[in-house]
């Protein structure tokens, strides 16, 4: 037990927020929102590439940096601390579970590419209801030397940036198998609107693909192990989300007057931020815990709950208190605060919120034996 | 106590519900799902029209003055149901503005300003918040000056007012300035009644989160008569204090949280579109009826501060307490429908395959603002301590 | 729909605070309480007697006063305040269990002497654990003229002090009746020690009694309604717990200092006060709003179930956070606030607390069609 | 970062394991059930014997001190565990006191009073608050007049502290006085040692809603030498804070709340006495799986106190949130217990038939205790957002 980051991680840490605040200032992720606009975030995915963040976590075999879901962690939280446009960290999650789930051949053939940023996607192996469902929406067969896959993949996660999708099939024997999906190639790619613009889809599949796209008889707990991975890395995310509004908001408080004097004097507006403080100290432990156990092979299943339990309420207290400290002044699209609360509630919900995190806690800890 | 409506109310309900039955049409529906209230001579037109001929726009004013002389709980009903049904219903202007001129106005303010406002033909937008003040209102800057005298002069208007709702389509603005700079802070307000297309009126829209348009106006050397002045001049802060508590009560029925609570009930039990029944979830099942129950305790809030007000008795700290809880409790039902929908409840407000149309993913963004706004909760819980019980200010 | 109460309800609830003042000052409360005291508050029951109060409810032809459950109401709301001893609504939830399930004959027999006070005890039709609960844990079986009653009653308040006490039985053809029971003559009285004395009682039942003390087949609807009316009715008595709480609690921040100022000035303490006020607000309305619609003969289980949430969750924080308000000075015995959060936290239990009741809800709400 | 222990660690736990296993007797537990710590001479004091064998109530001193120089993460591992077993570890001499003594004591002090402390034979009761001051220990008016010098002077005495628990069965009171009265408050405070067995001392017990025993010790003209005193005069402010920051988080381990909850995980799998398993109703579920949850943020959040105090960093900020995390999760989880237990959880503590002897039962009346005392949370709520935000003090 050492709950203190090590130098090396402070120092990551510091040269990714530099690197965001550069390049990922809130007028890009404004743009990116904006009706029309091109939802790929090109310089900055040619800044972050050149930093090497894509290759973070892969081995140096594959071209990678060779760090650990430690390290990614670091970069999932300055990455939601400045609200990063998600397709970052969907591609490492392709990344990581192609890593996890995929043979020798697979990675030499994916890894250099999503290190270099030449490879977009994003893994969709788990319903996005519930991380901890992995019960495969697409049906696959052998068709010749390929698999014809059909069904639907639902709330895909920037499915119009992605070159390929990582889902999983059932086979007609009950085996699951992994299927990388190129959208558009393989089905109709039908977009869905949020408040942040078109970013989901539904996958409409009915395609054959090559052999070579098909990761045969996946390991479910490792496909577990895959689908937590990516649900508690999200967790780390939210914490740095929930970290900006934080700061923000204290911010505010302190710069701004309210009867003759900064809200930040009023004993309720510090106690309203010291238990945002209190949400996100047990945000932040847990998250970074169950992506600890995680990158060290274990299935985390209660870590990765308790991860999600918490930082999803720390963050939505954090948004919609924040909203509460800044009055009117938060709640005008012109000062920003929304986009950090709209990422907030994503967080919290894709995957499988609070409700979902606690049957999962319940099976672990209820059903246990003493 | 009486815990049920009696015959007669019964009887209103009724006719209210009758009325809504005819009047809230597809095509309002239509309109208000797509424009808000913004469509000018549309159904909504159409609709206040309606309201306007049935006399429910002076529904609760005295005979004497063109009302109908009904009470607080009936007022209470018709507003209740209104919002149950999401269509807009008397608004400020007949609920606040217009007793205050009832209660405050000169003569010649009752002659001139009440009859257009029975006939929906004045609709006023209220100007009390200032960009840099918030709920802190006796610190309002926006100045008026007396050019000539109170009869034949006017008022020269400099400032600005934010959060200025619906000024878009108002035809008056309902404005605090300051009169006498040199009085203390609550001295020396006074409300002038401002021709909203008057020249050096600029309204500025402000889009807020939940996607509803509200606006800053500036005032910008406008000359309105003197007699535009409601009541005595540096008598205002008096007038608005006294209508707000009944404001905040017009404002917080909890006739959208029952509806809001029956849609998700509503919602709970169809399947998602991962199969899965919410409302076979024990947890669901759980908030839901969570949610019920704390509805039911608002209504009775509601009910309750209608009685008062019936009774002669101003509910200050009962509206206060109505207020907190039903803002706070808009906020639980849309977390806890974050919940039950999942991914589904992220897709936006009117976009294509969103459950119901999205409106638990708008009221996800739309519940934060009765929280702060229309005096922010943790005023209002210093006013619960402090009026209600005795304790000391800490010198705010 | 009128929610202020009437001149009549004000004199009602005016005369009997004074009562209650004069005759049940805290020291009768802790003197009862005192390990090896008599339980039963011989002076304030003579006076409550001579005012008429245990004699509210019933019909003039039983020598009532002919008072509904809106006025039992107004003296449970009271009786909470004063934490007036349990034997006292014990007695007249007997009286009026008998009232709605006897026959002329039995209420003829019992309800006058309840009214004058000769007859003491208490109903225990329901569960302990759960008001909507009804099934019998007695069984009866007709013997000779009488009847056969065996079994175990649990967490009986107040059987010690009890001349009566109705609890149901159940028939070998499965129908439910009602028994009246001696406490000692009918069986064992098992007393159960709470922090406030041994309140509670198991009755172990192996005993004949007369015909005349059993009521036959009962309505079961009737019983429910019975059942949820004492339910609802602690429900308000809580109410006056909470009430007195905050009174108390208001008093002594007002008086006390820290930091050189009042602590009734510090905003946290304000927004305490506010909090546990906004609770009691929903706690109030909701407990007379079931126990008006239980008096009109509504079998109103959600009000009731709505009732109990509101209270039994308003009086433990409203006395949580009235310790916390107090600090040390609230938390020593000689100070007294303790009465009234362990009745605060009894009454929010027996029969059932939020769990339960959202369980009641549940049903009503969730499973019931839009 | 490192969320598991490692080697050193894990060994380190199951020694302290298996010493507990070894000594917490049956005969310990009984005696604790009955006396808690009241009964002298018994099987809890041959037990602290044992604790004083192993050097563990020097267990973080330096080895200088005698003590095994063992660092913060040892020490919260330890007495986490005590707490999980419900048994008394190292006390406040140990981990409060003799810091202090050691941080700031003058070459005497050290020499006189730590050797005692090292043995188990000189414990303290420390004396802080005062009746009419709770957490604001700065206007405490304990007063202490120097009669003579620093070297032969005695110190007199008078004053009363509240409070003060264990006075009963300590060996000396460490009290906080004031030296010098013209001084501004938080200046001209001092610590001296008292044995409490000196003529003026008068413990009057306390009995607190939870059944626990605490004492108002008056000072009546209580003389002491001058060499009684801590350090130097005047400082003892200083002292003193410093020291409750590391007493917060020595107070502060989830050790027993992870052993409650595991205590009401086991009781909610056994029927009750009405037949239900509590374990199989979806909401008793989802309350456990919840306070699991927070148990486990609780415990996180203690390792991180131990880990950045073993960096030599003081975590001011991180031990104020375990406070009030730690302190709320106690009452949460006692008000759960109702819910489970239903009447049940209404038998005393100790009584026959109580569930787990009723330990819920006293919980609930056990847990308000340590969200107002140790630091009120309000202070500090105020404390996180001043010292860790640098929001400006309202003027407390």
């Amino acid at each position: 037990m050492r709950l203190v980051p090590t130098e090396e991680e402070r120092d990551l840490a510091a040269m990714l927020r530099q690197l965001f605040a550069d390049h990922c200032p809130v007028a890009v992720v404004r743009g990116l929102r904006e009706p029309g606009a091109d939802r790929f975030p090109k310089r900055l995915w040619d800044e972050l590439t050149r930093a090497g963040v894509l290759e973070l976590p892969f081995a140096e075999r594959h071209d990678g940096a060779g760090g650990g879901l430690v390290e990614v962690g670091v970069l999932a939280r300055e990455a939601g601390r400045a609200l990063c446009p998600s397709i970052v960290l969907g591609t490492l999650g392709l990344g990581l579970a192609v890593d996890a789930l995929g043979d020798d051949a697979l990675r030499d053939r994916l890894l250099p590419g999503v290190g270099r940023g030449e490879t977009r996607g994003v893994a969709a192996v788990a319903s996005p209801w519930d991380a901890g469902d992995l019960a495969p929406t697409l049906s696959a067969t052998t068709e010749g030397a390929g698999w014809r896959v059909s069904g639907v993949v639902r709330y895909v996660v920037d499915a119009d940036l992605a070159d390929l999708v990582l889902a999983t099939a059932l086979t007609p024997e009950g085996r699951t198998v992994g299927v990388l999906l190129r959208p558009g190639d393989t089905g109709r790619v039908e977009q869905l609107r949020t408040s942040a613009g078109d970013r989901y889809a539904r996958l409409h599949v009915d395609a054959t693909i090559p052999a070579a796209d098909v990761l045969p008889d996946l390991d479910p707990e490792a496909v577990r192990r895959v689908a937590l991975t990516l649900r508690a890395l999200a967790c780390v995310e939210l914490v740095g989300v929930t970290e900006a509004i934080l700061d923000r908001t204290v911010e505010y408080v302190r710069g701004r007057e309210q009867f003759g004097r900064p809200i930040a004097s009023f004993q309720a507006a510090q106690h309203l931020v010291a238990d945002i403080h209190i949400g996100l100290q047990a945000a932040r432990l847990t998250a970074l815990s169950a992506a600890y156990r995680l990158g060290r092979g274990e299935v985390a299943t209660r870590e990765t709950a308790i991860a999600v339990l918490h930082t999803a309420e720390a963050a939505r207290r954090a948004s919609l208190d924040a909203h509460q400290l800044h009055g009117g002044m938060g709640y005008v699209l012109e000062t920003d605060l929304h986009l950090w609360s709209e990422r907030a509630r994503e967080l919290g919900v894709l995957g499988g919120g609070p409700d979902q995190a606690t049957r999962w806690l319940e099976r672990e800890v209820v059903d246990a034996p003493a | 106590m009486e815990f049920a409506l009696d015959a007669e109310q019964r009887a209103w309900l009724e006719e209210v519900r009758a009325f809504l039955a005819e009047h809230v049409t597809p095509e309002l529906r239509a309109e208000l799902a797509e424009h808000d209230l913004e469509l000018p001579g549309g159904e909504v037109a159409a609709f206040r029209r309606r309201i306007g001929e049935k006399g429910w726009f002076g529904l609760s004013w005295p005979v004497e003055y063109g009302g109908l002389g009904l009470g607080p709980v009936h007022q209470h009903l018709l507003m209740s149901e209104f919002e149950y049904w999401g269509v807009p219903g008397p608004d400020l202007t007949v609920t606040s503005v217009a007793p205050m001129l009832m209660r405050h106005g000169t003569e010649r303010n009752k002659q001139e300003f009440l009859p257009p406002i029975a006939r929906g033909e004045m609709i006023c937008a209220v100007g009390y918040s200032e960009p840099g003040a918030g709920t802190d209102l006796a610190s309002l800057r926006t100045r008026a000056v007396l050019d000539g005298d109170a009869e034949t002069g006017a008022w020269v208007i400099n400032g600005s007012k934010i959060w200025n709702s619906g000024a878009q389509r108002s035809t008056h603005e309902w404005l605090c300035v300051r009169t006498d700079p040199e009085a203390p802070r609550h001295k020396g307000i006074s409300v002038i009644i401002v021709p909203i297309d008057h020249p050096g009126v600029t309204v500025r829209p402000l889009i807020a989160w939940s996607g509803y348009r509200t606006n800053e106006v500036f005032f910008d050397d406008v000359r309105v008569p003197a007699t535009n002045l409601v009541g005595e001049a540096n008598h205002g802060w008096r007038y608005i204090t006294g209508a707000l508590d009944l404001e905040r009560g017009a404002l917080t029925n909890a006739g959208d949280l029952r509806r809001a609570v029956d849609d998700l009930l509503r919602l709970a039990r169809s399947p998602r579109e991962d199969g899965v029944v919410p409302a076979d979830d024990p947890q669901v099942r759980r908030d839901l009826a969570r949610l019920d129950a704390d509805v039911e305790a608002a209504t009775l809030m509601g009910y309750e501060a209608a009685s008062m007000l019936a009774e002669g008795i101003i509910p200050s700290v009962e509206v206060s307490v109505e207020k907190i809880f039903t803002s706070e409790l808009r906020q639980r039902i849309a977390v806890a429908a974050l919940d039950v929908l999942g991914p589904e409840g992220l897709l936006a407000h009117n976009s294509a395959g969103a459950p119901l149309a999205g409106r638990f993913e708008r009221l996800y963004r739309a519940a934060p603002l009765l929280r702060f706004g229309a005096g922010a909760n943790e005023v209002l819980r210093d006013v619960i301590a402090q009026r209600g019980h005795a304790m000391p200010s800490y010198g705010r």
